[in-house]
């Protein structure tokens, strides 16, 4: 099969649902002539004109906003916030607005958007430049938040949430659009609230997202070495949570580690413990352990951002403690 | 442009008799016990009667969080207003909004926000879907003086402005921000100036003039219609009554400044404008008030009459 | 002792700061002759005036961003949001500016600065005035966020955070502001970071904060009539955060519930969930379990609302249910 | 007012070779290998050495992510801005800022933000504070035109005026808000017509004619020290180079575009201007140039032979 980078499957899935239904269409900071900052939409503008590549004035709030208005007279916006740390100026709009519009007015509106964002470290792009911030929009009922971690699931995941009804906030990872993996020609589509477990394993259940996946695939390697089986499971999607993929992996295994990028206190990964801790804890034979970054903004200081993040070291470590070798 | 003629007129009285005795009687109740805020627009309902009045079904309007008349004026129904006042069942909200987040959408009238200045963005929205689709509708985005000062503002003025959009924003001046008069907030005496700062048109009317923001809003409208919008329209008004049911407005304005404005009651004034120019007799705005007052005792007994929602029917709605 | 209502309470500790550090000015909307939306400050434009008690614009974005600059020229600004619903306005001066400038700088600056505001509901204030959204600030790194349940600790929590060099978020209850109880007249402090046994038991550790320490407070009575010995730990600040209290209180009863008024999924107990779960796992002999408030916004309706929120029986019923009852 | 005389000519001449060599040497640091992005100011100099150049050490600053221009005319060391890009502990941020975020405290620049906007509203609570404390200094916040679609933008402007706050806002406008022409995110096409919001004055000057810059900043420093403030500068100017490194600035923008705006040189010109009018040789000018280099083969020998943070120290300076 052949192989797409991540980046170029978010495009195709983007062309795709703009060929398929006229009333796609997508807003942001310079994702036109520029072909937004991360070139996912580069040469979209030629195919699709300015008309429904819509490059914006820097103002977030306005984005998140007008994607909202146009998601409630026929059209299904997909707009870019350029960055997941720019989201905050857009926050008042999707917490109050995008998230409960819906709801306030008793279900008279559907808020069929897609806001894309990225976020993540690791390119020494300093403070405000390298967050991962899920954990504030996943704790918002009437958002979905989806977080790919390859390509595939990238372009399934991405066209599923542009043909969703409710509003999805689709964080993509900085340090992944240069990754490929196997891409089908064909059409598909993956649903919201389905994990997948990326790798079986018989000893740790590493439940995980985004970037992590890799990093969990690449500690299990190691720990592979060692006579540690891990699965690691894919949760792809925070909100629709695939609650049942986590309970039976970590039924299986007994024993449970969570995996993030962001700041360990208060990171979506805390409620996975959470959950975990009320509802497989007959199953548990060792704390639940969660593997995630420092709390600090994310330094400058490439050695310190390394120090911050979370690696596949961090997990091997983790893990080697947990089974007590 | 000619004269706005006895019929439009009238229509517009009716409506700001609609708004004037729906929030009277929404006070009443509210004293009686209902839930929540409510924020009245008691002085101000010339402006949204004007600029509703020359709205078609297929525009659309949003507001904020006074605004009840800026949706009767759109032609949302009584009972079913009243009954979200109630959290009843039958509400627009089926009591999940109340007062602050009334929506019709089969009227076009997208809702409302307790968050003030969000309607502004949201509205640019609407209007770039509108412009994208080739429609000729338009989009009105109701908000107050203080709103102006947001965020939230600039960027949906910005966005409306830079893309041509078909939206009319429509500021109901009354002077305050809640308690902050303007000049604590702001330096400029005329707040359409605002509008220099996007290059679009700010235009002035005197917002207790029904004939005067007819006129000014019957214009606009048109423009906006024509491609030439956005435009910002401020009317200068004041509300009589306080903040929302338990301020009673008095820690920030004096009994004089308030007992003037009252002397520039719009409603009155237009019923004088109308029968002086013969347009109509005192009889017939009489009867359009009693027909209003029947109406407002059905829209209570039908809200009273409602059910409830029941306690679960709280997590419906969250997702489509 | 005198008994002072939360409103009071905060009242005087603004008023004795104010007098005892020239430094310390408040800005808000609708503070001065309105006396804040809840009239916490009533009467101070009186006693201080209007340079001092600042009435802003509705900007919640430039009360945020100008209490930091006004912290870093010498000032010790204390800055009200009307509602933490309004605080999204704020957030990205509050998570990318305030949070993270002392960091950015390399430690060049401090930022000692409150924000205030409000949350909670039950009072039929509807979507947008009524939730419960401080599990946002406490993820990120460089805020503390402090949340006072009764008059006391309010008065003695609020002045330690005026004096305090980081930047603090200080979350008050609105359902609290009429709640009395004994304040002294002479001058006290509570430090950040220490929570507080507000009543002592075996059975059920209950790990809680806010309007929630009353509903606690309110099931262990009923509890009591059972036999379910409940000890009530009111963690008062949620960054800095006292785990020493919360795992010895869970060491000794075996049994922890975490109970909050946010939205269940990813709000701040999840956090304290997986706290337990990591570092006081040997010592539980139940599941971890969360009362909180279903995934819903709040709704308009009174019984709607009281259906969505967390409320004593609900954490009664939770109790039995974990005591086998 | 008295013409500028030639010393203060030669201030900025100075200011603007440091900022213009500086960022020549950074690039090409970055391109053998410096972490993070860089987001150069080549074309925009005569705006900050103008501004700054009558600012007194008790003034304040604040900028944006294309801060290092704003930064070295309040008079920051080159080495230890170079250090910061080098990510090394004896950088302004011991490393943990980086090209967006360089402040220096002890000379007032309170910093950069990487978040376009941030500082407008930063900038109104210092002017505030400045204000309260009776003080005469005045604070300046630097900006692009892209960063006047901000809601921060409105919110901070607002509020500075609306308190009559000793600010000076600089937005140094290079027509572009990154690839986006002003035409295409906003209809004014002078900038300066953003103040009309806020009824205060903006100002618009050539931002690549130093004097012209000087003249008009000493006049609106001395304005807003005598509580004439707040005042909007806006500097007409382009950058010849892209948006950061790794933007060729191409894709947006024709070569021909760029080659007319490297004619109009601000070093260049300025030079001409102080040799012309006999204010300055060219040896003098030269010999501020050679200086110049040397004190930044200083400065990359200090950041190269700097220490690094180590990972530990990661974890202080989050909290005071
Ligand atoms: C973003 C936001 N900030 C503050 C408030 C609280 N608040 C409600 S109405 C109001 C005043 C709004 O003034 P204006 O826009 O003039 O409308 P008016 O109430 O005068 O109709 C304030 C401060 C709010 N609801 N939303
Ligand atoms: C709030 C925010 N939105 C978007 C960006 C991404 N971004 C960085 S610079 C820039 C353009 C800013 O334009 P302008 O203010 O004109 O400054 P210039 O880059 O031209 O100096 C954009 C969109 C950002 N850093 N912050
Ligand atoms: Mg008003
Ligand atoms: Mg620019």
């Amino acid at each position: 099969m052949r192989e797409l980078t991540y980046r170029e499957a978010l495009r195709e899935a983007l062309r795709e649902e703009m060929k398929r239904d006229p009333k796609v269409f997508m807003m942001g900071e310079e994702i036109a002539e520029y072909g937004g900052s991360y070139k996912v939409s580069q040469g979209l503008l030629e195919e699709f004109g300015h008309e429904r590549i819509r490059n914006t004035p820097l103002a977030e709030a306005a984005i998140a906003g007008a994607a909202l208005g146009a998601s409630l007279v026929g059209m299904r916006p997909v707009a870019e916030i350029m960055y997941i740390d720019f989201s905050f100026i857009a926050a008042d709009q999707i917490i109050n607005q995008i998230a409960k519009l819906r709801y306030m007015t008793g279900g008279m509106v559907k808020v069929p958007m897609v806001m894309r964002t990225q976020g993540g470290g690791g390119v020494a792009a300093g403070p405000h430049h390298s967050q991962s911030l899920e954990a504030i929009f996943a704790h918002i009922p009437g958002l979905f938040v989806v977080m790919p971690s390859n390509a595939y699931d990238a372009k399934g995941l991405l066209k599923t949430s542009i043909r969703e009804d409710n509003p999805v906030i689709f964080i993509e990872h900085k340090k992944l659009y240069g990754e490929s993996c196997p891409v089908p020609e064909e059409e598909y589509t993956i649903p919201l609230g389905k994990g997948d477990i990326k790798r079986e394993g018989n000893d740790i259940s590493i439940i995980t997202y985004s970037r992590c996946v890799n990093f969990a695939l690449e500690a299990a390697e190691e720990l592979a070495k060692d006579g540690v089986d891990v699965e690691v499971v894919d949760i792809r999607t925070l909100k629709p949570l695939d609650e049942a993929i986590i309970l039976s992996s970590v039924q299986k295994t007994g024993k449970a580690m969570v995996v993030y990028e962001a700041c360990r206190t208060g990171g979506f990964g805390a409620e996975i413990a959470a959950l975990i801790g009320e509802k497989a804890f007959d199953y548990l034979d060792a704390p639940i352990r969660r593997v995630a970054s420092l709390d600090s903004p994310v330094s400058f200081n490439p050695r310190q951002e390394q120090y911050i993040l979370v690696n596949p070291e961090k997990i091997q470590a983790a893990a080697l403690e947990m089974m007590g070798k | 442009m000619p004269e706005i003629d006895a019929a439009k007129l009238k229509e517009i009285y009716t409506s700001m008799v609609k708004i004037r005795f729906f929030e009277e009687r929404a006070i009443i109740e509210y004293r009686k016990g209902l839930p929540g805020f409510i924020h009245a627009s008691i002085g101000q309902e010339a402006i949204p009667a004007g600029v509703c009045a020359f709205l078609r079904e297929d525009d659309y309007t949003i507001t904020t969080h006074r605004g009840h008349g800026d949706i009767i004026a759109k032609g949302a129904q009584l009972d079913r207003m009243m009954a979200e006042l109630f959290a009843k069942k039958t509400g627009y909200c089926k009591g999940k909004g109340g007062s602050m987040h009334i929506a019709d959408v089969d009227r076009n009238i997208l809702g409302a926000t307790g968050i003030v200045g969000d309607g502004i963005p949201i509205a640019a929205g609407v209007g770039t879907a509108l412009k994208m689709q080739g429609l000729d509708s338009i989009m009105v985005a109701f908000f107050g003086d203080g709103a102006t000062n947001s965020g939230a503002f600039h960027e949906g003025m910005g966005l409306a402005a830079a893309w041509y959009l078909p939206v009319l924003f429509v500021c109901q001046n009354n002077l305050y921000q809640q308690s902050t008069p303007t000049r604590d907030y702001c330096r400029l005496t005329d707040i359409a100036d605002r509008a220099k700062g996007y290059g679009i048109p700010g235009i002035t009317v005197d917002g207790n003039d029904a004939i005067a923001v007819a006129e000014v809003a019957r214009e606009a409208i048109e423009k906006c219609r024509k491609g030439e919008g956005p435009i910002l329209i401020v009317g200068n008004t004041y509300r009589t009554v306080g903040h929302h049911m338990g301020d009673p407005g008095t820690s920030y304005r004096s009994k004089e400044e308030v007992e003037e404005w009252k002397k520039k009651d719009p409603i009155k004034r237009l019923r004088q404008q109308l029968v002086q120019n013969k347009m109509a007799t005192d009889a017939e705005l009489d009867e359009i008030e009693n027909n209003v007052l029947r109406e407002l005792d059905e829209a209570v007994k039908f809200a009273q009459e409602s059910p409830e929602p029941t306690p679960e029917e709280a997590l419906e709605d969250i997702y489509a």
